[in-house]
């Protein structure tokens, strides 16, 4: 066994001071594992990973809730919370310590469960919640040879699992048995199926031209520079046009505004948790949010190049600093759309997935073929773009002019 | 004779339960989610408070809730009228302990410039538990800040054992306070006596 | 035999049997769930990866929707005190048991049933594809006219106009 | 045709217009809006009956903030409505003080010294300008974005009512005009704050427009919805932005002319369409008109003294008679009508709501479009709750 | 026993719970998800005899259970379907009321 | 706009048998009113509204008013002939007025720009004689405000759409804006108890007498 | 392979044990601290603070169906969409024509169900 | 195009965002209990008793005229007058308040009971931080919590305060004009006449309040 660690040991060294804080991780689980009898080993692993994403991301679910709400202070021309920092000390973090106050509350907060509302059901949504997503990131890879487990069909496995989010959301909003629930509940599942079909459809634009459905393959797929920048696919024509549906598609799968009409505040209160309390309620935000961590790091792997860093100088920087970086860098972006958009109304959300997003989808699906077909050259790009650009136009069009929006002139009266 | 051990088993238990205590009073206090719910003029004010110039959010209590499950703060801001107490009544019942109840502006505390109408409830501490008051027609948004700091300093004195701890700890109190119904001319009860007992009139 | 298998099956067949027994019409759904990703957990414990997500994504990710809004869709006139059982139903319970004990004797007892077990054969996505971009290319084809009919076909049932009346008026 | 020619009110037996079957393929939805509900701007109430989400029927229920303001009225002096007139409409304290003291003074015959009407348009048009922003930032927010413009519209408000509270000592309850005048003279400090604010706004406004006006989701929310017809706007007493959207040109401050509006040169802004894009834009452009007021009534207001010497607060006795005074206050025409029989205290005391009566046509307007619609097309009506339920 | 008979023997007992639910339950939606499972049972069949069977190199079980799952979406969508047409006709979802209403 | 003796006249041409008075009115704005009998006040209604120059499409302003029963001292100036000599002398007469409860439309037109013509509806008395027809028909604007009317004074409006309670609750009783209307006695705390609170709470607390209005000092 | 899905497992079990595990936390509190005192109103469906009229649980529009079905053909579709682009580097154009005639069939319902309105959600 | 407008706006969120780390303009929060905003002239809470001197119970402008309890709107002042008097600024014996409770409960902070004031004795305060949890006895302000010193006047409305003064100056000038006129006047009357006729001046104010010179272009003819 000393033997092996020995190994490992001198494999660890071979490597350059990049490699080492790079593969650390890897090589800190390797360690452990080869310390551990062989029928354990698989149990092991296991467990290490799914330790480490248990605690990497709901604790930047944390950080996440007090920077959402600080950002959007500071886009609303105000701090934010500021005040709270570790219990029993003076010590502000700048507010950073928010959410020990608002998780300790929540444990604390009495449970209300609706007296005709479906008991069991109104117990397990929640729970149902938290497994899709969180199976959603044993495929992820979140740095170099940092991927829980690499299936042959990963790809498919993530949206497969990635669709069972609905069903517990539906039974949230059914078993509260009240109707601002169940219109929510309505309104969600309609809109994550909707929006199922192009956050796919712009995935396999990905999946053709690498030919895998291994994420990792995906990656690796974009891990290659030329003068020093990354063939990262969002810099194609048709990658772009699929990151930017897959990117619309992720935030209405996460609920997010300006697709938040499961929970449209103004609308019909708080939507499927309506009547949720206490810590059920806690878990849904979680829930949420860890999908939509999960789901952008999917939208990191197909079209940002995963782990990657964008020019070939910074690679220096470790992998999963990269996928995190890039992650939540993302999440900036959805809380910055959060603090500027309203909502869509639930037409014009039904006609966005299924009159514009999934033709443009089907429409990348043939552009990424003539891509694949021609030859490399500046040619190809042209008829990409035209082709994409043209469907974009006379689609936004059908969207936007069928109705005649648009800016208006206005009379006055003396 | 109690010896050594067990006397310093007890201090650490007792210093285990105040340290519970404070932590529960300190993530109770730091996360005062406040209730959507405005009733008349203040409401503004209220707003005003959670606006940029003045940002509630920075004790923690922006995160208005709609939805009185997941509220734990009601303020009351504005009239309360003898049509809306029953309504005022019942979210307040359905939102979970512990739960606390700002009256804020004159209407709220006692009826104010309105309390010669006839629809108008003389203050909403004839039903609810009050904690606390701020004085004003409309209090200003700092005057608001103000009450939620005072409501801070209250939780964060609260015992959590013990016979002066607060309602919400204690089994033998009522979770629910009666919801009143509208009368011929009154709500009926026009009180309840359990949360009002003024003082009597001196004079 | 694996001990997964095991459990996977007991909690596939109890959900099944839970299905078909509740009460509920939602927690029939449920649980049908339930049966349906224990289903695709069999198929990924026999090495047929592709196929258990497929089961999960169509029939866990949309039949069981589209179930459920069948269900929201066709309520309000089942009052719970009604029987859920049809009359017969004793014939017809009898008729499901002999035809498992049929069954499960032909299984136990047939001697045409491979005995040795192979090493796991590959069925990548890869091949998968392969296969079906070239033997299988015609039934695809049919599979795609068929899925297309039957979506014209159930949206046609499913919004069938009983009358044309006045048109509902100001939609925006 | 002649939207001014006599039509029949719309028909009042609304049908629940089910589906494109006509028959219902659902089972309807009963909900109620409301008291307590985030976007009903207070504790307004609409019992509203959905296909789906499909509005089918909606009924506004009121009185939830009844407050007795015209029984108080009538038990309390002349004077001591002043303060209650405050809490009517509680964005335009300024202009319901106007309109009530404008009524008074056509009671009572009272004159209003020149600098006293001066500030009053100033005051008014101030009103007018935060009551819009606020306005504009709710139905944003009611439109699902989160608070942001709400937030850019309140940090403007703030600026305003803070010279409100340096002039009359209260943000929102001013309390500042008087029978015959006003109850303190603006200094040329403020005045000169005041100029520098208003050249402020324009960029403001600029800024606000390209942030929401023609954003495609904004457009795609409010074009075409909640469409209001000329001739149904006029049957049904809609006064103020929403009267003008519907493409009516009817202002009362070029109408009645009151204050000294006539000296002013100003245009009204008219829609043609009638939808809550249109009551939206001809929001922000009479903001852009009352800047010009502004403009120029900070430029011109002479000096001289702010109260009619004869005007008396206490013992305010008027002479037996009736009158009915009205001014245009930001949400329409606020009305003030009262009865004095000789006493202190007036014999009857009426107010007339802008947006009580602007709500008449809410179910109308709602009727067939989704349940967002409803609240994005509440929010246009642009309600207060004071005022509604009085 | 080996893994193949375990798994035909679950499928068995799958398929004769979706039987009896088919025959037994009045709704008419519970009888379409007791003919799904009988399909659910026939595929797992498939997938077993794929694995455990003679030639596992070639493909064929996989692919028919793909085309089956296919089928059987479309029949589930048609069938489902057929039933909120009944019901918007019958208002019931109830497989011997509406016998009865068809008289 | 035509004065309102000239409207009169016209609508007496148009309308024969419709009886119409002027109220005067002393205040300087001198908004005189129309007062017209309850039968005819749909006829008149439309009449004004449809009417090429006067076109009164915008009822602004519903107003209910209720006048009890009151003895009405007024002075009249009488000449007298006291000794030969004539002079003036005040009288002051003391005329019974039967409680009825008035119903007050502010007129305008949009189309024109003028206006007001306010229009006077009484009716029979305050107890049951109470109804009077509705002008929600012609002008839509006054739906709420009629509405409110039925709600706090207790005027039955024939002929309106949806005539319910509107700011009160449906169980509620009476019509508090009326004059005689006695509010709930819900005065049982004040900390700073006015007379007219003492007094209700008197009656409140029968027996618990409560002490002087005001006494010398407290405590 | 089966070692992987053992991580599908452990996950799914610390999702259940993460949920779970604050609930029962919570249970405890409010067992030793902190008591539940449920009640007619507590327990009653919120409703804008009304009492609850006419139930929540009603016959929905078959609106949401139509949704459903043209979700689950397209569900059914990534199904043989995704074989064909893991496999598309190596075939030849005429089976990406083919795909793409799968596809168009597809496109030609949807287009269908456009065209007839019922895309537009009402 | 689809889109375009979205984007601008924003950037009109990014321009705020980024702004709010440079520009005070963009960054609008006052943290208010460590910051405070500039208090305004004319800010206005709950009314206070202004008395002079240092001496809150003798140097009380207030006369217990009544006025501001008749005319305050929703009636939340109380007043009881003394039986005996003691002498005002102007050296003439008044009454004054034995009670004076204002119920900030009820106040509505409308400051009509300042403008119908004709001693300038009661003024508004500014004082806003007083949430308290005892909604009986801790928003009932009696004569003690009222009374506050001109110093205290002057600290929160400068001007005003001024202004204040200097009426009070003319009308205490006048007072003693007037005093000494019509001593001047009775001074050939003997001396019983002048005692009585001092008598009378001082006695007069009582029944009536004087007529205000002050600001307010009222009359007390209630």
């Amino acid at each position: 066994m000393s033997e092996q660690i020995h190994h490992a040991f001198e494999a660890f060294q071979r490597l350059t001071l990049v490699e080492k804080t790079d593969q650390l991780f890897v090589f800190l689980k390797h360690l452990i594992l080869v310390c551990i009898p062989e029928s354990l080993q698989p149990l092991v692993s296991g467990l290490l990973s799914v330790v480490l994403i248990m605690s990497v991301f709901p604790g930047i679910f944390a950080i996440i809730t007090v920077i959402e709400r600080k950002g959007l202070g500071r886009i609303q021309n105000r701090y934010g919370p500021n005040r709270v920092g570790i219990p029993f000390t003076k010590i502000r973090l700048c507010g950073f310590g928010q959410f020990i106050p608002d998780g300790i509350k929540s444990l604390t907060k009495e449970d209300i469960v609706p007296r005709d509302a479906d008991k069991i059901v109104h117990f397990l949504a929640p729970i149902v919640m938290l497994i899709p997503v969180l199976l959603a990131y044993a495929v992820l890879p979140f740095g170099k040879n940092m991927t829980v487990s690499d299936f042959d069909a990963g790809l498919l496995f993530f949206f497969a699992v990635g669709g069972a989010v609905e069903l517990s959301v539906f039974m949230a909003g059914w078993s509260s048995r009240n109707k601002y629930s169940m219109l929510g509940a309505m309104r969600a599942i309609a809109q994550m199926i909707s929006y199922e079909i192009p956050l796919i459809l712009s995935a396999v634009t990905v999946v053709m031209i690498v030919g895998s459905l291994k994420l990792t393959d995906i990656v690796a797929a974009q891990n290659y520079y030329t003068l020093g920048v990354a063939h990262w696919f969002v810099f194609t024509p048709w990658g772009l046009v699929g990151f930017i549906l897959f990117f619309i598609a992720s935030l209405a799968e996460s609920n997010r505004c300006p697709f938040d009409l499961p929970e449209a505040e103004s609308e019909i209160i708080a939507g499927y948790f309506t009547e949720y309390s206490g810590f059920k309620f806690a878990l849904f935000f979680l829930g949420e949010y860890l999908g939509m961590f999960a789901i952008i790091g999917l939208g990191i792997t197909l079209f940002l190049g995963g782990w990657t860093a964008p020019v070939s100088f910074l690679t220096f920087i470790p992998s999963y600093v990269w996928f995190l970086g890039k992650m939540i860098g993302i999440v900036f972006v959805f809380i910055w759309i959060r603090g500027t958009l309203p909502r869509l109304r639930m037409d014009q959300l039904m006609n966005l997935a299924w009159k514009f997003m999934l033709p443009l989808a089907l429409i990348n699906i043939l552009v990424a073929g003539i891509w694949h077909f021609m030859c490399p050259d500046w040619q190809r790009w042209l008829v990409c773009t035209a082709i994409i650009f043209g469907a974009y136009v006379v689609l936004g069009r059908g969207l936007m002019g069928n109705q005649k929006l648009g800016k208006r002139t206005y009379r006055f009266a003396e | 004779m109690i010896d050594e051990g067990l006397k310093s088993e007890l201090q650490k238990q007792g210093v285990y339960v105040t340290s519970m205590q404070e932590l529960y009073n300190w993530g109770r206090a730091n996360s005062v989610w406040p209730l959507t719910f405005g009733l008349a003029c203040c409401a503004i004010e209220m707003m005003a408070a959670s606006m940029a110039r003045f940002d509630l959010a920075r004790f923690g209590a922006e995160v208005f809730r709609p939805s009185p499950r997941q509220a734990d703060l009601m303020i009351v801001a504005g009239t309360v009228t003898k049509k809306m107490a029953p309504l005022v009544v019942r979210l307040y019942n359905q939102m979970p302990e512990p739960k606390y109840v700002i009256a804020m502006g004159a209407c709220a505390i006692s009826g104010g410039p309105f309390k010669q109408g006839y629809n108008v409830l003389k203050g909403i501490d004839r039903y609810l538990p009050v904690d606390v008051a701020i004085p004003g027609c409309p209090p200003r948004p700092e005057a608001l800040l103000h009450a939620i700091m005072t409501l801070q300093e209250k939780i964060l004195n609260q015992k959590l054992t013990g016979p002066d701890r607060p309602r919400h700890l204690n089994a033998d109190v009522e979770g629910e306070y009666p919801v009143p119904t509208y009368g011929p001319h009154d709500l009926q009860p026009s009180k309840n006596s359990e949360v009002w007992q003024p003082p009597p009139i001196q004079r | 035999m694996s001990l997964p298998f095991i459990i996977i099956a007991f909690v596939t067949l109890f959900a099944a049997a839970a299905a078909m027994s509740l009460r509920n019409l939602v927690h029939c759904a449920l649980a049908l769930t339930v049966t349906f990703a224990g289903l695709a957990a069999l198929y990924l414990n026999l090495d047929a990866q592709f196929v258990g997500f497929a089961q999960i994504l169509v029939y866990v990710g949309a039949v069981a929707i589209l179930i459920v809004f069948a269900i929201l869709l066709t309520r309000s006139g089942d009052s719970p005190n009604q029987a859920v059982l049809a009359p017969g139903w004793f014939y017809g319970i009898v008729i499901s048991a002999t035809i498992f004990t049929a069954l499960g004797w032909a299984v136990l007892n047939s001697g045409a049933l491979p005995k040795q077990i192979l090493a796991a054969p590959e069925a990548t996505v890869k091949s998968i594809g392969e296969a079906l971009m070239t033997k299988y290319v015609l039934p695809l084809e049919v599979i795609g006219l068929l899925l297309t009919a039957a979506m014209i076909g159930a949206v046609v049932i499913a919004l069938k106009e009983p009358a044309k009346t006045e048109d509902s008026g100001r939609k925006s | 045709m002649n939207a001014f020619a006599a039509q029949p009110p719309k028909n009042f037996e609304v049908k629940p217009k089910l589906d494109r079957s006509g028959t219902p393929i659902g089972d309807l939805l009963e909900i109620s809006m409301g008291p307590h509900h985030p976007s009903t701007h207070g504790v307004f109430r609409m019992d509203v009956v959905l296909d789906g989400e499909t509005v089918v029927k909606l009924k506004p229920v009121f009185g939830y903030l009844h407050r007795n303001h015209e029984k108080i009225g009538e038990n309390i002096s002349y004077l001591s409505s002043m303060p209650y007139t405050d809490r009517l409409d509680y964005f335009c304290s300024m202009t319901n003080n106007w309109a009530y003291a404008l009524t008074i003074e056509k009671l009572a015959g009272l004159a209003v010294p020149e600098r006293a009407e001066y500030i009053r348009v100033i005051m008014a048009e101030l009103t007018r300008l935060q009551s819009h922003t606020c306005l504009v930032g709710f139905f944003v927010q009611d439109m699902g974005a989160l608070g942001t413009p709400m937030m850019y519209a309140f940090r403007e408000r703030e600026k305003i009512l803070d010279l409100f509270e340096e002039v009359s000592g209260a943000r929102m309850m001013c309390n500042y005009m008087r029978f015959g005048g006003v109850r303190v003279d603006v200094s040329d400090d403020w005045i000169a704050r005041t100029k520098q604010l208003v050249a402020d706004y324009c960029k403001f406004l600029d800024e606000f427009e390209t942030f929401i006006a023609e954003n495609e989701i904004v457009l795609a929310r409010t074009q075409g919805v909640g469409v209001l017809s000329r001739e149904l706007a006029i049957s049904a007493s809609i006064t103020g932005p929403m009267l003008r959207a519907a493409g009516v040109n009817y202002d009362l401050r070029k109408v009645d002319k009151y204050g000294f509006y006539s000296r002013f040169n100003f245009k009204v802004p008219l829609g043609d369409h009638g939808d809550v894009y249109d009551r939206y834009m001809v929001r922000v452009l009479e903001m852009r008109e009352s800047i010009k007021i502004l403009d120029e009534a900070l430029r011109d207001i002479p000096a001289g003294p702010v109260m009619d010497p004869k005007a008396k607060l206490r013992g305010f006795r008027p002479k037996p008679g009736e009158v009915y005074g009205r001014v245009e206050a930001p949400k329409g025409e606020l009305g003030f009508y009262v009865i004095s029989d000789g006493s202190p205290n007036p014999y009857r005391y009426r107010i007339r709501p802008p947006s009580f009566v602007n709500l008449t046509i809410l179910e109308d307007m709602c009727l067939g479009h989704k349940v967002s619609d409803a609240i994005v097309i509440l929010g246009s009506v642009d309600i207060v709750l004071g005022e509604v339920d009085r | 026993m080996t893994p193949l008979q375990g798994c035909l023997l679950v499928s068995a007992l799958l398929f004769a719970i979706g039987f009896a639910g088919a025959v037994t339950r009045r709704h008419a939606i519970l009888a379409l998800v007791g003919i799904e499972l009988m399909l659910n049972a026939a595929n797992l069949n498939f997938i077993a005899f794929w694995r455990y069977g003679a030639h596992p190199e070639a493909i064929t079980g996989v692919m028919f259970v793909i085309f089956s799952i296919a089928i059987a979406a479309a029949e589930a969508a048609v069938g489902l379907a057929l039933i909120i047409a009944i019901y918007r006709h019958y208002k019931t979802s109830n497989l011997d009321e509406v016998k009865e209403l068809k008289g | 706009m035509e004065t309102l003796e000239q409207i009169k006249v016209r609508l007496e041409q148009a309308l024969p048998q419709t009886r119409l008075d002027i109220l005067p009115n002393e205040c300087p704005a001198g908004e005189r009113s129309l007062i017209v009998e309850s039968s005819r006040a749909v006829d008149v209604a439309k009449f004004l509204r449809d009417d090429s120059q006067l076109r009164f499409d915008y009822c602004s302003n519903v107003t209910g008013i209720d006048w009890p029963e009151a003895k009405i001292k007024t002075k009249v100036k009488k000449k007298v002939v006291v000794e030969g000599v004539e002079k003036e002398v005040e009288e002051t007469i003391e005329t019974l007025r039967s409680g009825h409860l008035e119903v007050v439309y502010h007129l305008y037109s949009m189309e024109l720009k003028h206006g007001p013509v306010v229009l006077r509806l009484r009716t029979g008395n305050r107890a049951e004689q109470t109804h009077l027809p509705s002008l929600t028909p012609l002008w839509r604007g006054a739906e709420f405000q009629e509405r409110e009317i039925f709600d706090l004074y207790g005027v039955i409006f024939d002929g309106h759409p949806d005539l319910r309670r509107i700011l009160m609750w449906d169980e509620f009783e009476g019509h508090p804006m009326r004059r005689d209307y006695v509010a709930p006695d819900d005065f049982e705390y004040e900390p700073t108890p006015h007379d007219e609170v003492l007094d209700a709470a008197k009656k409140h607390y029968p027996v618990a007498a409560q002490p002087e209005v005001k006494p010398e000092v407290k405590a | 392979m089966q070692n992987s899905y053992l991580v599908l497992v452990l996950l799914a079990v610390a999702a259940v044990g993460f949920a779970a595990a604050p609930l029962a936390l919570a249970w405890l509190w409010a067992k030793f601290f902190s008591p539940q005192k449920p009640g007619k109103d507590k327990n009653a469906i919120y409703e804008c603070g009304l009492e609850g009229k006419g139930d929540a649980w009603i016959h929905f529009r078959s609106e949401y169906y139509l949704y459903g079905i043209i979700f689950l053909v397209f569900d059914v579709e990534t199904i043989f969409l995704l074989p064909f682009a893991v496999a598309f580097t190596g075939l030849s154009a005429g089976a990406f024509v083919a795909m793409i005639v799968f596809l168009l069939l597809l496109v030609e319902g949807l287009v269908w169900a456009w065209r007839k309105g019922f895309l537009t959600w009402k | 195009m689809l889109g375009e407008q979205i984007i601008k706006g924003m950037a009109v969120t990014a321009k705020n965002f980024f702004g709010s780390y440079v520009s005070k303009e963009r960054l609008t929060t006052v943290q208010y209990p460590e910051e405070r905003l500039v208090p305004k002239e004319n800010t206005r809470q709950f009314p206070f008793l202004v008395y002079d001197g240092d001496d809150a119970e003798k140097g009380l402008r207030c006369v217990a005229c009544q006025i501001c309890e008749k005319e305050c709107p929703p009636q939340c002042i109380y007043i009881i007058k003394s039986k005996d008097k003691k002498p005002d600024y102007k050296g003439q014996a008044q009454v004054y308040p034995i009670t004076f409770d204002i119920d900030i409960s009820v106040c509505m902070s409308c400051s009509i009971c300042v403008e119908v004031c004709p001693f300038e004795s009661i003024k508004m305060d500014t004082e806003f931080e007083l949430s308290t949890d005892d909604r009986f006895e801790g928003l009932l302000l009696h004569k003690k919590d009222l009374a506050k010193s001109n110093s205290h006047y002057h600290k929160v409305h400068a001007q005003d305060a001024k202004d204040s003064d200097a009426a009070l100056a003319v009308e205490k000038a006048k007072a003693e004009a007037k005093a000494k006129a019509a001593a001047e006047a009775k001074a050939k009357a003997d001396a019983e006449a002048k005692a009585k006729a001092a008598a009378a001046a001082a006695a007069a104010p009582v029944g009536a309040p004087p007529v205000p010179t002050t600001p307010p272009p009222a009359s007390p003819n209630k």
